[in-house]
């Protein structure tokens, strides 16, 4: 499409960052241009968000030089990197529930008056201003803490844009995103595009990638592996470059036999969040829960796992009604929940691996309440090397695993506990194409063994790689189910959409 | 409707309905003079409540409020003794109470020390200074200086200086917190300090600049005391920071952080100030004031929490109707 | 040689447990013990005498059976500021019973059960409401003060039966105080608890991520209130020893316990933030506490100078070593 | 080797104290081979207290002569303290009997509860009202010296006490306290603080009142911070016995009853030096002297002395 620009805005040359423990960045280097979208592809803990955080001031790096327009320069705090024209949506949430949707967008470079105090006329209006742009209808008044998730993003997006940019970075804008917003954001890309920005973009979604990018860049393990236009190359090449060998099957699943249903909910209801949730689930099926992001699926999985309580409704295990008012009780009835939210849920980060893996098994590996350390460091053993874990010892604390090893620590401590029913809420969100086909693997496998599996997903090849069956949700409702060959993309996202919308569309 | 779900409405509310139980049984309590007595009274409780807040707001506690005011008070009549004209001293104080909050900051920026272990050591260590300066000796009325003396009392405009100066605290700190650039970092790093470093607010500094601010006003409220009572000692004003947390919280100040506004500290001072200037008057026996105020502290922070309560994300349509 | 095909083996330990207990804060917390004694016995020719030693533990065996307790619930995550004003609650309970007529048995039951009744009502806000504790416990320690000040006024209880000064006064061999055998026990007990058992492998999962937790299938909550049930306890145990040990009660004793705990339990490694500790170190330290004020009694400093020690200690022990970490870097 | 008398103030930098420390050195040097070991808590705590007593027992002190914050709450320390072969007296705030060998009174309890009524009578020839500012509700000799006032109340039918309040000692409090008594008693005449904390207190929030005059504040005070507030004419009159007198002969006691040199038994005679005298009542309690009242005419002679 375009010719290859003659020079970069913006070029990075043998950075190194390492933080005590990780060289999370070992001599790697970048080039945005002008007018073009750059997309930086690599596993998890490739050094991705790190480098976002050098370009902004976040982080200082150890060595290694940045230039702008060729020009060496530096970027000692978050601010002077805003003064040459660096923006970024970061990765993290980056806003603050007390402040204003205008004060959100402008902290730290709020417009001020004459008296130095902030000028809060111009602010709210330059806010609007922004916000119209990306078509947000957002009032810049409200409050951040009575905006849901998806409005929190678009506050995002608008801070970054904010800034007068040259350089606009985005790490993984659309994770949190539903299919109406992505599209929205690939207009805004397209303008700043046209606007003679560099863009650094960076996601896990090849379909993505493929779209909006012209130029990639590829990290692994904190080093640059390489560059080039997007127009001569391929996804399994890019995959390869990635992760350093080739993977064949992303959704390796297996035919399973479906057994007899081992979990039954009926009319489960929620005063605020969902309403009439029915269905079985059996034993050795992959039951695919797919929707928009925020159609209530991870709600109404947390009330099967006895976080929240429903207001009405059923359950029942293998016949048997079960009453699940704590997460104890789900996990006695055999229910166990692997989180989508790792971080805050999972891993209960300052607590060694072995002892994460035996948290919910300790009345087993204990005798009369007492320890037995063998005992959990063979039960940890057994478990996290079956799911191939890659640690240094047992005794490592698990906060420096990288994301795809606490998600197996954390399913090894649900499998220890020999569950009858484990649901996954978007397993792989976040994970790099190698660990994600281990993951998938690994469900599989538990299929096959007779678990009954459930699947929270917002990715539609992995709901159909994986799932037997899939349920769609809707604004807190079961809004269809589909087997066979009525799992089609289309029905799937026309359920999850509402086929009324889709028609005035 | 909004306006009866603010906290600081509710406060109001309350405050108004003590003042008319109060008043059912004792109308003189109500009259302009004696509520201007009471404000001057609880003056003290809202400068440090204004700094406590702030504090507060950055996810930090400054447990060395009182002993800072005590420290900064007892230099104040030191210096009087020495025959130190009161325009240096006021000054002083209050640049004394600031470095002394710097040092709270100073070790909680740099170093990274959790603020209640650091005020919790800078309490005993700023109390304990006032020995080593005095060796334990009280100054009485007759040996401070009239002029020393006379300042907080004078009476302008209806109010003591001690109460203007109160009012002016509230007033400038208000400002401040809406419109200053610091202020709103107060709210950012309490409220998600790691996002307030991705938009270039330095968490630390924000805190050292709370501190500082909380210790200013403490040697600022030290002077003002020591002058008021007539009186100072190594034990003035002990215990006091628990009043000043309690103030805080009353007034819907999160302990979390990220979370409170100035109009709430104040009410909360003043609903305890009301309190424990009302117990003698009505006739309450002095016994009670403890678990009086213990039992309002108590059923301020269930109104608080439990009215902030996450209401979940209101998935479906029509709850989010009803709301 | 293994063949290539089998799993790779992950070890359990890098390091052992001994080496990092040579690297740890209670072997730093032990030198410093040992530096203070020996620095004792040389200012002070009455120092090294069995009785004064004995006297002297006295300074912190009532504070230090709550820092066990308090120590776990730090851990936790959580903070107990009530704790003096439950002695003085207990106290209070106790000189009523024993007013009415009790016995010893009853009044040490009267105490212990106030005790357990008052972390009943801090765990109850705490756990059962989801109040934030540091506030709660604000709160009832003015709430649990008051009330004793509303039963005894400016009047005191006195005229404890003669059998019940035995947990204050009393010795059970030798030089050897009931309070130094309760303030043991009370240490291998919480020690045992907090290291030894699942109950204290939960209680630091807690400390380190509460939601994690209660997403492992924990209940948090009951943990939480058990644990200000022991803080409650204790301080029970500390009330009888007290009220024991200075045979009468008033409305205003115990006055700044919380702090002198919670003193203890930070200057023992605990982290104040929740999720590391070690009931050891808080031994240490009800330790280091008990030689510095006994060895600056010796001298006849005054209370409000050793605590400008003990304030610089606890904020010198905890920055030097950043101090120095940070020159470094 | 000297003999160590140990003299425990209720909490250091007392005025009150610190001048009975000057009456003990005084009577040290008198005595010559006698080291006065000044100490005591920084609040008013029987906790501090009992620390304090518990490194002096470990220094095996000769005499403790101690001002008690609590009069029960020292019993099993000083018991103790006399099980080791220490000489224990209390002197101005006592300790119960049991605790120590004697007790040193200031003066005796009625003459003090008598004093401090008929000083507020004495300018109230029409009778009124007057309230009581004591120190803390714990506060021994407080309430021992109110309990006689309220003895004698009788010879006084014109005088109405309408409150009891505490200042515990505390500046600030018993400020606060004075302005309540103000404010729920508006037609208050007198305000009796037995407490040299308490006077000052009041006699201030008076002063701050714009009520001289009105309300004559009187009680226990030391000149040297009086002084002011009789000028001014807030007070009219307060009384004390001479602390540096007190601290003199409590040393003296102390010092005698270490040598052997006298017993501490019912109506057994002690001698004080130049005070005399004292003579021991049944419940081994002594006076030492009358309380003096100060007023305009002689303040300025003390003022400079304690
Ligand atoms: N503050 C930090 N302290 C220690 N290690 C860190 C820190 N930040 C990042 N790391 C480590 O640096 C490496 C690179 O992390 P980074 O977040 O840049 O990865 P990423 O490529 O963005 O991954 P993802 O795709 O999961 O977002 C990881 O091993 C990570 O654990
Ligand atoms: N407005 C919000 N405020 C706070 N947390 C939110 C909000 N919206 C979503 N979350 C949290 O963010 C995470 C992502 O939610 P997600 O968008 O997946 O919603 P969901 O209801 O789980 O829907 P689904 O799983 O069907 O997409 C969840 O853990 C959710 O609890
Ligand atoms: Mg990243
Ligand atoms: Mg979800």
């Amino acid at each position: 499409m375009q010719a290859e620009p003659t020079a970069p805005v913006l070029s990075l040359r043998g950075i190194v960052k390492t933080f005590p423990g990780v060289k999370a960045l070992d001599g790697v280097r970048l080039d945005l241009f002008p007018g073009q979208v750059t997309a930086l592809i690599g596993e998890n803990g490739a050094g991705k968000s790190t480098i976002v955080k050098v370009l902004t001031g976040i982080y200082q790096p150890d060595e290694g030089q940045i230039m702008l327009d060729g020009r060496p320069v530096s970027f000692p705090g978050a601010q002077s990197a805003q003064k040459a024209g660096v923006t970024a949506i970061h990765q993290e949430t980056v806003l603050f529930d007390e402040l204003t949707v205008a004060e959100n967008i402008f902290i730290g470079h709020a417009p001020r008056t004459r008296w130095g105090l902030i000028d809060r006329r111009a602010m709210r209006a330059r806010a609007a201003e922004i916000l119209r742009s990306i078509g947000a209808s957002i009032s810049p008044a409200a409050r951040l803490r009575d905006l849901g998730i998806a409005s929190r993003h678009l506050v995002a997006i608008a801070r970054a844009l904010s800034v007068d940019a040259r350089v606009v970075i985005m790490d993984e804008p659309t994770a949190a995103l539903s299919h109406k917003e992505i599209a929205e954001l690939y207009e805004l890309v397209e303008t700043l595009k046209r606007q003679g920005k560099a863009i650094l973009f960076i996601s896990h979604k090849f379909d993505e990638i493929f779209r909006i990018a012209d130029r990639w860049t590829v990290f692994r393990d904190g080093a640059f592996v390489g560059e080039g236009a997007m127009a001569g190359t391929s996804e399994a090449e890019l995959v390869r470059l990635m992760v350093g060998r080739s993977v064949d099957q992303i959704y390796p699943k297996r035919p399973a036999t479906i057994g007899a249903p081992v979990l039954t909910i009926a009319g489960y209801s929620h005063p605020t969040e969902f309403e009439d949730i029915t269905f079985t689930l059996h034993a050795g099926e992959i039951l695919g829960f797919y929707g928009l992001v925020g159609a209530g699926r991870s709600e109404v999985m947390q009330s099967l796992f006895g976080i929240t309580r429903p207001s009405k409704g059923a359950c029942r295990i293998e016949g048997q009604v079960r009453v699940l008012r704590t997460t104890a009780q789900a996990v006695d009835a055999g229910i166990v929940y692997v989180p989508e939210d790792r971080g805050a849920q999972g891993a209960v980060k300052g607590l060694p691996i072995f002892q994460n893996v035996t948290l919910p098994s300790l009345p087993r590996t204990s005798r009369a309440g007492f320890l037995r350390l063998a005992e959990e460091f063979k039960l940890a053993r057994e478990y996290t090397q079956r799911l191939d874990l890659r640690a240094a010892s047992l005794d490592q604390n698990i906060a420096l695993l990288s994301g795809g090893n606490q998600q197996k620590v954390v399913i090894a401590k649900w499998l220890a506990t020999k569950p009858r029913v484990i649901i996954l809420d978007e397993p792989t969100k976040g994970i790099d194409i190698g660990s994600k086909a281990a993951v998938h693997d690994f469900m599989s496998e538990l299929a096959g063994q007779g678990l009954a599996v459930i699947m929270v997903s917002s990715e539609i090849p992995e709901v159909l790689g994986m799932s037997d069956r899939v349920i769609v949700m809707r604004e807190g409702r079961l809004a269809g189910e589909f087997t066979g060959a009525a799992m089609t993309p289309e029905n799937l996202v026309r359920a999850a959409v509402g086929i009324s919308q889709q028609e005035a569309a | 409707m909004t306006i009866l779900k603010s906290r600081e409405a509710i406060l109001a509310l309350a405050i108004l309905a003590l003042l008319a139980v109060i008043a059912s049984r004792f109308p003189a309590f109500v009259t302009p003079g004696n509520l201007a007595r009471v404000l001057t009274d609880t003056s003290p409780l809202i400068l440090l409540a204004l700094g406590q807040m702030t504090v507060i707001l950055t996810k930090c506690i400054d447990l060395s409020v009182a002993a800072n005011l005590a420290l900064c008070g007892m230099v104040a009549a030191l210096m009087d003794g020495m025959g130190v004209p009161l325009a240096v001293i006021l000054p002083a104080v209050i640049v004394m109470g600031a470095a002394l909050g710097a040092v709270n900051g100073l070790l909680v920026w740099k170093l990274g020390i959790p603020s209640i272990v650091v005020t919790l050591g800078t309490m005993t260590i700023y109390r304990g200074t006032i020995f080593l300066l005095t060796n334990g000796a009280w100054i009485n009325a007759h040996q401070l200086s009239d002029p020393f003396k006379a300042l907080p009392r004078m009476v302008v405009l209806g109010l003591p200086i001690m109460a203007w100066i109160a009012v002016a605290a509230v007033a400038l700190l208000g400002l401040a917190v809406a419109r200053l650039p610091l202020g709103r970092a107060l709210y950012a790093v309490g409220g998600n300090p790691h996002a307030a470093g991705y938009a270039g607010i330095s968490v630390g500094r924000t805190q050292f600049a709370a501190f500082v601010l909380a210790g200013a006003l403490a040697g600022l409220t030290g002077y003002l005391w020591i002058a008021r009572y007539a009186v100072a000692y190594v034990d003035i004003a002990r215990g006091f920071e628990l009043d000043v947390v309690a103030a805080c919280v009353i007034g819907g100040i999160a302990i979390a952080g990220g979370a409170g506004t100035v109009g709430g500290a104040v009410m909360g001072a003043l609903f305890l100030g009301i309190i424990k200037n009302a117990l003698p008057v009505v006739g309450i026996s002095p016994f009670w004031q403890m678990a009086i105020s213990g039992s309002a502290i108590l059923i301020a922070i269930a109104v608080n929490t439990l009215g902030r309560r996450d209401p979940g994300r209101i998935i479906l349509k029509q709850a989010e109707a009803r709301t | 040689m293994t063949t290539t095909t089998a799993p790779r083996q992950i070890p359990n330990r890098l390091t052992s447990p001994a080496a990092r207990a040579l690297k740890s804060w209670e072997s730093l917390l032990l030198v410093v013990a040992v530096a203070i004694f020996l620095m004792n016995a040389m200012a002070s020719p009455y120092f090294l005498d069995p009785w004064n030693l004995s006297d002297a533990s006295f300074n912190f065996t009532e504070e230090a059976m709550i820092a066990f307790a308090m120590a776990m619930l730090i851990v936790a995550g959580e903070i107990d500021l009530s704790v003096g004003a439950i002695i003085a609650l207990a106290s209070t309970a106790m000189g009523m019973a024993m007013s009415l007529g009790a016995g010893t048995p009853l009044i040490v039951l009267v105490g212990l059960g106030t005790g357990l009744l008052c972390g009943a009502f801090n765990g109850a806000l705490v756990a059962g409401l989801g109040l934030p504790s540091i506030v709660v416990t604000i709160g009832t320690m003015s709430l649990f003060r008051g009330i004793s000040y509303i039963v005894l006024g400016d009047a005191a209880f006195t005229g404890y039966p003669a059998s019940f000064a035995w947990f204050g006064q009393g010795y059970v061999f030798w030089v050897i105080t009931v309070e130094l055998v309760i303030f043991t026990i009370a240490a291998l007990v919480f020690g045992t608890l907090l290291h030894r058992t699942s109950f204290g492998r939960i209680v630091y999962a807690i400390g380190n991520n509460a939601t994690a937790a209660r997403f492992s299938g924990i209940r948090v909550d009951r943990i939480r209130f058990i644990l200000f049930l022991l803080t409650g306890l204790m301080s029970g145990v500390a009330a009888v020893c007290l009220t024991s040990r200075l045979g009468s009660t008033r409305p205003s004793i115990a006055t700044g316990f919380e702090l002198e705990v919670v003193t203890i339990v930070v200057l023992g490694g605990v982290s104040i933030l929740g999720g590391s500790g070690t009931i050891l170190g808080v031994v240490l330290a009800a330790i280091v506490m008990g030689l510095v004020t006994f060895g600056l009694g010796l001298l006849n400093v005054p209370g409000i100078v050793m605590s400008i020690v003990v304030g610089a200690l606890l904020i010198g022990v905890i920055a030097v070593p950043r101090l120095i970490f940070k020159l470094r870097t | 080797e000297p003999m160590r008398i140990a003299l425990v103030a209720k909490a250091l930098g007392i005025g009150f104290f610190e001048a009975a420390n000057k009456g003990a050195e005084e009577a040290a040097a008198e005595l010559g081979d006698v080291e006065i070991i000044y100490t005591g808590p920084t609040d008013t705590t029987a906790e501090g207290q009992i620390e304090v007593l518990n490194s002096l027992i470990a220094q095996r002190v000769d005499a403790i002569a101690v001002s008690a914050n609590d009069t029960d709450a020292l019993v099993p320390t000083l018991k103790r303290a006399m099980e080791r072969g220490i000489t224990v007296i209390s002197w101005d705030s006592g300790v119960a009997p049991e605790g120590r060998e004697m007790h040193l009174n200031p003066s005796s309890a009625p003459l003090i509860g008598n004093t401090i009524i008929k000083l507020a009578a004495d300018h109230l020839p029409d009778g009124g009202q007057v309230a009581v500012l004591s120190a803390t509700s714990t506060s021994t000799n407080q309430n021992v010296w109110i309990e006689e006032m309220q003895k004698v109340m009788g010879d006084y039918p014109n005088i109405e006490v309408v409150a009891t309040v505490y200042g515990d000692d505390l500046a600030d409090k018993s400020y606060r306290e004075a302005q309540g008594l103000m404010q729920s008693h508006p037609d208050l005449d007198a305000i009796i603080a037995p407490t040299s904390v308490g006077i000052v207190a009041a006699a201030q929030a008076v002063t701050d009142a714009g009520k001289v005059g009105e309300v004559n504040v009187t009680g226990l005070g030391l000149p040297s911070e009086m002084a002011g507030h009789v000028k001014s004419g807030a007070s009219q009159s307060f009384a004390i016995w001479n602390p540096i007198d007190l601290g003199y002969s409590a040393t003296m006691i102390a010092y005698h009853l270490a040598k052997d040199e006298a017993t501490a038994e019912p109506g057994a005679t002690i001698s004080i030096g130049r005070m005399g005298e004292v003579t021991l009542d049944e419940n081994g309690e002594a006076a030492m002297a009358d309380p003096f009242t100060y007023d305009a005419s002689n303040i300025d002679e003390f003022s400079s002395i304690f």
